[in-house]
């Protein structure tokens, strides 16, 4: 079977290997050579066959012409994925979307990321990792049982250097509190701070942005919204004039800057206006 | 950017004839502002049902290659009052397509959009994948004629009708709507599809059947519009693959007084409609053709 | 090379599935041979009226792109007196299309072929670009009946219906030839369409409208299988657009029980007969498919 | 404008040149990039808007990138383009079909051609005249007034010589009788003629069949029938069990020979077999 190249079109691939994250969360490996080139931020539609498709972000593969994606178990679509094993197989269509972009000028660098949102975080860490940088890697979650990646992520330190902070919310492990408190205080001591990178909930990447403004600090958050189609057809996932699906998902300070709904409301699954 | 290609169509002055088609970006005033940016002649909504309506699980799309795709997103939209007031601001070139499961359904929604700043309304008879709504309706001749009468009750602004293959004669079901007192037609809508994936031996759409759109149906829609252009005396919107500029011409050669695009958006970006224009605008210098009316039907002569 | 893919529909045994679908490389006995040789299951004929017809004017054909065709050969061919005479010392798996004006002569053409070593015959309701004929007999559902019943009493041999996307219901259609006695029902036709070119501002084809077939209706056929191995008892025969030997096993799963190529002949040559069977033996085997029965319909399960 | 590339879609030309061969023959010159790199032999469906479409061999033109036709006027296809004029547009497409093989170790060719059946004969000369072979072209015409292409062939002589024997049936010009009369008469005399080429009446191809066959000469012969799609789809054009729009138009001794309809019937509109 020759491997599609065309990333419009759905093409099957069969999962070889399934790694265990957390009780919650699992990450599924499959060849695909569109998937294993995406750019950091980049997301995938998974077709779960006779369940659902997700938009989900592409996770990074250390096999050659592979790439991953990382789930976390929570309503119909999701739970059907988790329970997906080896050898079994999903469709997937894209990469689709903007990426991160990256200043080489940039030298002090900030990720701030929970749950699944750390999945384009960790895949743009590894693509820039071997540039001297101190990278700052914060991690929020609920708990201790619900921390993933961290592991991964202190590992990699080739070019520059990597500092990881992790929040619970119940003190369980790291510091008690969120995430943003971390990089509040953060910024306060670190005025030489470049840019922060940032995905997962939108009231988190709100308060970054708040306090990337403050600080004068560049800001890239990657945006969730409802998606359809993924190709900018359906505008399910519009906010304000903009398309996150293909406008999006990432948007630096300047644009966030014009999204008025961001941290304030979005689309439902019938396009009615809701608030956060 | 100048996109005047000026036209008029069922009494409506529009500056170009390329409208975007039903279920495209229909959903947000801030795109539809966007939309008219970039070029637009005009927008048709999404389809608006009375109450709100979630639409399909995903897969609600797939792309099938030669540059069309079958959707089946179940008419998902916020409902009219919902959106009535998603738009109270517009002020752009807009018409609302509406759809109904009952007669009675159309004045109600009808209503919410009174007051406001629109061109008009499209009346979606055709829509092939969900069950009575759309196709459904657009079946039986004699509620087709009461629908219309009664929405031209409720409103003097302008009724596009928008007929599709279906299980009965598009040109009867056009008669009767022209016959109704519809302004103009739509033509067409997508026709029902399926896609089936060989390895997992089961339909892809989560509705299992969808409605074919893109290249695939433009040698239908421009054959629709010809047959219907001979039978009607009302305007005609051409609809259903337009991927380039001729496209374009040739829907209006055979008797489209404007046409809509839908597909390309999804395979070619938003930015697509400014580039339609643009090589349509340089079609009609080189061939000398100063207004494009002069194209419309012209190979019925 | 070998063609073994065994089937057995409405009677009758197949070495593989793939039929050579009626108007491609249909009326000549040493062709035929040519193309059994080749690896087709069956052949079907051109469709076959009562006097010769010599059909329209070119352009008879127009490539519209996309791997899709518009065709209006306008069904010429030598006639039935004519053509059993072609056909009289065939031994080959050969159905004869039948195509005609009026109820009568449909039992004056299927006598000519009595006979005749041929394993039955395909009634042709469905084709959309010449009038009185196809598509106008298939569109009244009373005389689909009676002529069914007229060609059945008339020969013992398995009877195939083929419909089309037309102005009615494709599915009530199929009823009532299975009602009527049909043993099989082949789907789909192509589809009226029609291409113009805007340079020289007519359409391209002599007759205007001519029918589309190839890569564009392949989705249309798999619903219509779909839809139609829903309601029907006896077996289908899928067609349109096919392609791939992908394509053969959609259609199969959506639950056709063979099905014919048409427009991939004019694409990829004569020789892409035995090249998708090739591929669909490859297919079976990597996918563990021990006998392509298994699956048929496999969706609807 | 773009130029299509792809020879399956019909191609709008515009006219550029009109050459008058003879009262009732006219070359038409356009530009084409697909048609100007046709081999001889090879022919295009050629649509005269509103009226016909024809299958027309691809003669040469001295233009880059540009073709040319050659039509008699006889029919209503063939006169509504031969009344078309310079700036008018004909859609094409192809070119189709095989082409006429040439083999280097011949030296002695003999080409035979009647009429329009010229063109493809034409093109071939053209292509290895080149060569230093002795060319000796035979041409046969009713009378005087039809013949055409003499200019021409006469003026090319690179590599080879060529030899050029006319014949018309009332000996208006050249010798009185048919070019198959000088090809008996030529073989008799040259014992070693390599090949024939010939295109042109059926009857003609066939008597010089017989005369290769007699001599031990080989012979590539381009059959005309009528033909529908040009593709190879409709069998209009078949001749036993080969399609002469993609299994032909030429064809050589050892297929002819099994051939056992070429010189006795041929097909008409209806698929009938018809005597010629
Ligand atoms: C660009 C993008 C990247 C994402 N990446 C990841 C990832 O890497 N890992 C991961 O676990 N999750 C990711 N998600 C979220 C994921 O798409 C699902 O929303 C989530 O898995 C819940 O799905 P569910 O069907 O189980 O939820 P349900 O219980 O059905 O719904 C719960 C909520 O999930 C969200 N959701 C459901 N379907 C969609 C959809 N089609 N598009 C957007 N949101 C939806 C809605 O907010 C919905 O209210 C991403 C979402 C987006 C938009
Ligand atoms: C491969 C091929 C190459 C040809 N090359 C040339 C050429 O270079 N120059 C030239 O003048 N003619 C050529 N012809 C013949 C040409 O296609 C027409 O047949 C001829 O021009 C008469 O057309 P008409 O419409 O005027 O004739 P009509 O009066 O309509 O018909 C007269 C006869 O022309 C023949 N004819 C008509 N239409 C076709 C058709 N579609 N296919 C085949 N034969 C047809 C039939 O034998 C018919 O009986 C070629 C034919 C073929 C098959
Ligand atoms: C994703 C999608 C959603 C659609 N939703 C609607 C709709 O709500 N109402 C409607 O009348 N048509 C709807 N259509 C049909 C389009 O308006 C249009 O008629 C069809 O797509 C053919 O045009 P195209 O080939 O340019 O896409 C939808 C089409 C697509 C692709
Ligand atoms: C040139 C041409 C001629 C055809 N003639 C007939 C015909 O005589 N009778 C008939 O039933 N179908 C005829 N068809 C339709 C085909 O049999 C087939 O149904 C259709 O082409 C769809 O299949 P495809 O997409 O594989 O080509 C014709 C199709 C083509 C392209
Ligand atoms: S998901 Fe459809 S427009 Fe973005
Ligand atoms: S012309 Fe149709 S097969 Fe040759």
């Amino acid at each position: 079977m020759e491997l599609s190249t065309d990333k419009k079109l759905m093409r099957m691939v069969e999962i070889e290997d399934v790694v265990i994250e957390s009780p919650t969360v699992k990450t599924f490996v499959f060849k695909d050579i569109l998937g294993s080139e995406s750019k950091p931020g980049q997301f995938l539609m998974v077709w779960i066959p006779r369940k659902e498709e997700l938009p989900l972000s592409v996770m990074i593969s250390d096999k050659k012409n592979h790439a991953a994606i990382t789930i976390r178990k929570k309503g119909y679509g999701s739970t059907s994925l988790f329970n997906k094993g080896k050898g079994e197989k999903i469709g997937i269509r894209g990469p689709y979307g903007n990426s991160f972009s990256f200043d080489t000028s940039h030298k002090n660098i900030i990720f701030l990321g929970g749950g699944t949102g750390l999945v384009p975080l960790v895949r743009l860490l590894y693509s820039i990792k071997r540039h001297q940088c101190n990278f700052t890697f914060i991690i929020g979650a609920k708990t201790r049982s619900e921390l993933f990646f961290t592991q991964i992520i202190s590992e990699w330190a080739e070019g520059g250097k990597i500092d990881l902070f992790i929040t619970t919310e119940d003190g369980s492990l790291g510091t008690k509190g969120y995430p943003t408190d971390i990089l509040r205080d953060f910024l306060s001591i670190h005025n030489d701070t470049d840019i922060i990178y940032t995905c997962g909930p939108e009231m988190m990447m709100k308060k970054a942005y708040d306090l990337a403004k403050t600080n004068g600090v560049h800001i890239e958050a990657s945006i969730e919204r409802y998606m359809k189609c993924g190709i900018g057809i359906c505008s399910s996932c519009c906010i304000n004039d903009k398309l996150v699906c293909v406008d999006g998902t990432v948007f630096n300070e300047t644009k966030i800057q014009k999204l008025t709904e961001f941290g304030i409301s979005y689309r439902n699954k019938s396009g009615i206006t809701t608030q956060f | 950017m100048d996109y005047d290609i000026p036209i008029n169509i069922a009494g409506l002055n529009l500056r170009n004839p390329v409208i975007v088609a039903s279920g495209i970006l229909g959903l947000s005033q801030s795109i539809f502002n966007r939309l008219y940016k970039i070029g637009a002649g005009a927008i048709v909504s999404k389809s608006i049902s009375l109450l709100p309506r979630e639409g399909y699980r995903n897969p609600t799309i797939v792309n099938v290659g030669t540059m069309s795709y079958i959707n089946a997103v179940g008419l998902a939209n916020p409902g009219a009052e919902s959106f009535s007031k998603e738009i109270s601001k517009n002020s752009g070139p807009l018409l609302v397509s509406l759809v109904g499961s009952d007669k009675d359904e159309f004045s109600d929604i009808v209503r919410k959009f009174s007051n406001l700043k629109i061109l008009g309304f499209e009346l979606n008879l055709s829509c092939p994948h969900v069950e009575k709504m759309g196709m459904e309706i657009g079946d039986d001749l004699n509620l087709v004629y009461d629908i219309i009468k009664l929405i031209k009750k409720d409103t003097g602004k302008p009724l596009f009708v928008k007929v599709g293959l279906g299980k009965s004669d598009i040109i009867e079901v056009a008669k009767v709507a022209e016959s109704a007192g519809a302004d103009g037609i739509t033509a067409i809508n997508t026709l029902r599809a399926m896609k089936i994936d060989i390895e997992t031996r089961c339909p892809v759409l989560e509705n299992k059947i969808g409605g074919l759109s893109g290249s695939a149906i433009m040698p239908l829609g421009v054959r629709c519009v010809y047959e219907l252009s001979k039978s009607l005396r009302i305007p005609i919107i051409g609809c259903g693959g337009i991927m380039r500029h001729s496209d374009i011409v040739e829907y209006m050669m055979a008797g489209a007084s404007a046409v809509q695009i839908g597909s390309l958006i999804g395979l070619k970006g938003i930015y697509s409609i400014g580039r339609i224009l643009r090589d349509l605008r340089a079609h009609l210098e080189v061939s000398s053709i100063s207004d494009i009316k002069e194209i419309i039907g012209i190979v019925h002569r």
